[in-house]
């Protein structure tokens, strides 16, 4: 259980990333950690004690295979944390482009 | 394993720590970078070699991404210096505390670690059953393309959406006047 | 009907893989093309209004030993609501933005995201699987991330980003809880992950993942403590896109969701309901208090979104039948008249280029097609009679009585009472009033957005309709039947 | 983009050569050993990545590039698409496995997986080629 719970803890420190950093690419790293943890906590859940990887190789039978469910999961989610990163790095370069700078204080154009 | 296991995940705890607090956005992004190629370690320990080799492809390029960005602007972060102000600090800290006293909670009902409940995976499983259902040899190719490829569909359209919104926030010029 | 139900995720995902591809062969193929895909998905979700529930297994997989394999679409009298005001809402929108898109540049690229964001809440909304919800999920928010900041001005991106942040922890949170769920119950299929609850009893890892889904979606349905990002995010994008985001985005990604995972999938605790009726009332009240000061148009209609939502969640939070009937009620009216009115706000904008109330006054004389539309519009949602907008409050406020919550009953009239004057407000200083002469020149906006704004203040006018016996049974009841008897769900989609 | 020096052009011509055959490897045998469309996707644009990065290339040559790369993406997720709609139009169901299943571990077994790993893979090189180019050609500073 002691691996669940560091996952966790790793997504709240993402979570505390986001919501506490105030430049743009910091928010984005923190972003990421998030995903990372959410990934790890999904591998964890299909790890099976004593199992090996879900492919099954000639004239080998295994007993046990990890399940394959949260891998498949985990690799979409993966791409998908691909795809929201490049176009949140592509907002923020953009913001850079206008506004010079990284830093959330002095972008502060909309009221909030 | 279970050692190798915790020890790989605090690395990666610590790895975000500085990671976040770094005051170079170069060196942040290179952390995220080693975070990143832990968890691929953990997946290879989690019996997940697809996982690992996914992961390490795209987080070496979600880090090209990272670095071609903060060449491109700057890699100075003037904000690490501000403080948070004390209420949200405390706001943050009972948070924290409370979600970590709910996992811990709720752990105690949940499947033990290392064994799941495959409900939906059973079937999958079996080994007589799945080559005559899909033909492959890997599950989680048979998972991802056949089974939930749907999901995948999703996924590559997810990939398509995100392309086509990085096309269209860099345009040169947005509005005609 | 049952061949038809995956057309509904494959054509504009089809025509949106094609669409970059066709903006280079003429300028007006994407035009026709995503109207013609719209309105196909439009007379489809028509189509689907009497069908008998269907279960669609993707892929044939068949479940094994009475465990789901793979992943199921179901069709019922919910999704068929949902349905039906996405893609009405979204073919209107789709014709209004044939004119109004030309402002912009690359306009292919716009229908391409534009589709793309269809295809995502239908998917969300047909799907029956909750990790599937997840990716469709995505799909919609990060085609309308790319949206928002469709303009490339600042304020444009600097909302985007915002809200891009605020999306993506709430898919963080949604995530989290599914991986939970499926640890919990081993399944990702709402139904039979619903039975496997009832097998195992309350349990407090299904509280847990249950508070995990209720952040993540109320994340993303803008419910009271988690609205920050959308009175940005929602005026900032082009109007046409706004009327998407506050009339149907965020009901079905958010409202919609939320009451399948609750109702359906955990079913309706008495704590549950406490919390969904006490977040309604706080948004409600709140979204009202603050849209009342806004001088900004959008931003006021934006901040009223917040409002109606609270009546929305409240309505179903109740958990009778008449509360759940008024709560999904002004879900369908609120889509009609919200997307009226930021058209509204956008034919204002595309004819003045300006939308701060203090600088209008007396449009109806130059734009009399825009002014009574928006009328219209206004006295739907602050609930005047015969309007849509006052039935389903009136629906609201009678469940609250009727389940012996009064204060709430109370608190829904203050609501409404604000409502009307902060859109009397609008009326006075954008409409009525003497015509300030540095719009004299103003013209009506173009002829086909005129066309999209007349129907949707046909709808608003006609919708009340749907509550006469006979009409009800077909539409409305059988989606009510759907949240009120939660738990039946399971049994109906595994067929027992 | 200006090019690097001849040493890093020569040695990159092998590596980019050698990451492109990979990733071809790890995409046609997704449905036996780990890894799949996703993966030798993302590695055979890396190719493309670095030859670029490598050899430089001028502003036309960038734009007939990123616009090849885009179709290349467009069509790739719409041959995607196209396998899942082939179900549903041959009259069984969405996204049904209409190829023959064969042999377990040959080359070709699977049904439709293998091609649905290709087009996958299309797509997923051209997407990264694409958001390369865009973030690499971007000109920063000047507006402000």
């Amino acid at each position: 259980m002691i691996p669940l719970l560091l996952a966790f803890f790793l997504f709240l420190i993402g979570l505390y990333g986001t919501a506490v950093k105030r430049n743009l690419i910091k928010i984005a790293i923190g972003l990421s950690i998030m995903e990372y943890a959410t990934f790890l906590i999904l591998a964890l859940i299909g790890y099976r004690e004593g199992g090996k990887p879900p492919i099954m190789v000639k004239g080998i039978q295994e007993k046990t295979l990890v399940d394959p469910l949260p891998q498949a999961l985990v690799l979409t989610a993966i791409v998908i944390g691909l795809a929201t990163t490049a176009l949140l790095l592509s907002i923020a370069v953009r913001i850079y482009h206008k506004y010079g700078t990284f830093d959330v204080n002095e972008i502060r154009k909309l009221k909030g | 394993m279970l050692i190798i296991l915790c020890g790989l995940i605090i690395l990666m705890i610590l790895g975000a720590f500085v990671a976040l607090g770094a005051a170079s956005l170069l060196s942040s992004a290179v952390l995220l970078g080693i975070i990143g190629f832990s968890l691929s370690a953990v997946f290879l320990i989690l019996q997940a070699p697809d996982l690992a080799i996914v992961q390490i492809v795209v987080e070496t390029l979600s880090l090209v991404i990272f670095i071609a960005v903060i060449l491109k602007t700057t890699s100075e972060d003037a904000t690490v210096r501000a403080r948070a102000r004390l209420p949200f600090l405390i706001i943050a800290g009972a948070f924290v505390v409370l979600f970590m006293l709910a996992v811990g909670w709720a752990l105690g009902s949940m499947p033990p670690f290392g064994w799941p409940s495959l409900r939906m995976a059973g079937p999958y499983l079996t080994p007589e059953a799945l080559p005559r259902t899909t033909g492959a040899a890997n599950f989680v190719t048979a998972v991802v393309l056949d089974f939930r490829g749907y999901d995948t569909l999703g996924e590559a359209t997810v990939l398509f959406t995100a392309v086509m919104g990085v096309l269209a926030v860099l345009r040169r010029i947005g509005r005609k006047h | 009907m049952k061949e038809l139900l995956p057309l509904f995720v494959a054509i504009p995902l089809g025509l949106a893989f094609l669409m970059p591809v066709f903006g280079r062969i003429s300028r007006f193929l994407p035009d026709v093309l995503g109207n013609v895909a719209t309105l196909a998905l439009a007379v489809l979700s028509c189509m689907a209004i009497n069908s008998p529930t269907i279960v669609y297994k993707v892929g044939g997989w068949e479940p094994v030993k009475g465990a789901v394999i793979g992943i199921y679409m179901v069709l019922d009298g919910l999704t068929v609501v949902m349905l039906l005001i996405v893609n009405i809402v979204g073919f209107l929108v789709c014709l209004y933005s044939v004119e109004y898109m030309r402002r912009y540049t690359d306009k292919a690229r716009f229908y391409t995201l534009f589709l793309l964001m269809m295809t995502g809440m239908n998917g969300v909304i047909i799907t029956g699987d909750l990790f599937n919800v997840f990716v469709f999920l995505e799909i919609s928010a990060i085609a309308s991330y790319a949206l928002v900041a469709f303009g490339t001005e600042s304020e444009e991106l600097e909302a985007a980003f915002k809200y891009q942040v605020m999306g993506s922890v709430a898919s963080g949170f949604i995530l989290v809880a599914l991986s939970v769920f499926y640890w919990l119950t081993g399944t990702l299929n709402m139904a039979d992950g619903g039975k496997a609850l009832v097998e195992q009893g309350q349990s407090v890892g299904a509280l847990f993942a249950c508070g995990l889904f209720l952040m993540g979606f109320a994340l993303k349905g803008a419910i009271m403590p988690f609205h920050a990002w959308l009175p940005d995010a929602h005026p900032s994008a082009p109007a046409p896109i706004s009327a998407m985001l506050s009339g149907v985005f965020i009901k079905a990604t958010g409202i919609y969701v939320l009451c399948r995972v609750l109702f359906n999938v955990f079913g309706l605790s008495l704590t549950t309901s406490h919390v969904l009726m006490t977040l309604g009332a706080l948004s409600m009240i709140a979204g009202v208090f603050l849209a009342i000061g806004q001088w900004d148009m959008k931003r006021l209609f934006a901040y009223h979104s917040i409002s109606q939502m609270g009546y929305v969640v409240m309505g179903v939070g109740i958990g009778t039948p008449l509360g759940i009937l008024g709560g999904l009620f002004h879900l369908m009216n609120h889509s009609t008249f919200k997307s009226l009115l930021f058209l509204n706000s956008g034919a204002v904008d595309y004819s003045t280029d300006n939308r701060d109330l203090q600088k209008m006054g007396g449009l109806n004389q130059r734009m009399p097609v825009t002014g009574a539309t928006s009328l219209v519009a206004s006295m739907s949602i602050a609930g005047i009679p015969p309007f849509n907008g006052f039935w389903s409050k009136l629906i609201i406020i009678l469940a609250a009585v009727e389940a012996g919550h009064y204060s709430l009953a109370g608190l829904a009239v203050l609501g409404s009472i604000m409502t009307l004057a902060s859109f009397l407000k609008v009326q006075k200083y954008a409409f009525f009033g003497r015509l300030s002469p540095v719009w004299e020149k103003v013209k009506e906006a173009p002829a086909l957005m005129c066309v999209s704004m007349v129907l949707l203040a046909v709808l608003c006018v006609g919708m009340g309709l749907l509550l006469l016996p006979g009409v009800k049974e077909g539409l409305l009841d059988k989606a009510v039947a759907v949240l009120t008897d939660g738990r039946k769900y399971a049994n109906v989609v595994l067929g027992k | 983009m200006r090019g690097m020096t001849t040493i890093v052009k020569t040695v990159t011509r092998g590596m980019a050569g050698i990451i492109f055959l990979y990733g071809v490897y790890v995409v046609l045998h997704g449905h036996l050993t780990p890894g799949g469309g996703f993966g030798g996707g993302v590695a055979i644009g890396a190719a493309f990545v670095l030859h670029i990065l490598a050899n430089g290339s001028r502003e036309a040559e960038t734009d007939a590039r990123k616009s090849r790369s885009a179709l290349v993406e467009s069509f790739g997720t719409f041959g995607f698409w196209v396998l899942a709609i082939v179900g549903l139009i041959s009259g069984t169901v969405y996204f049904y496995n209409f190829v023959s299943k064969g042999t377990l571990f040959r080359l070709l077994s699977a049904g439709f997986l293998p091609l649905a790993n290709i087009v996958i893979g299309a797509e997923v090189a051209g997407a990264i080629v694409v958001v390369f180019i865009t973030l690499a050609s971007l000109e920063i500073g000047g507006e402000k």
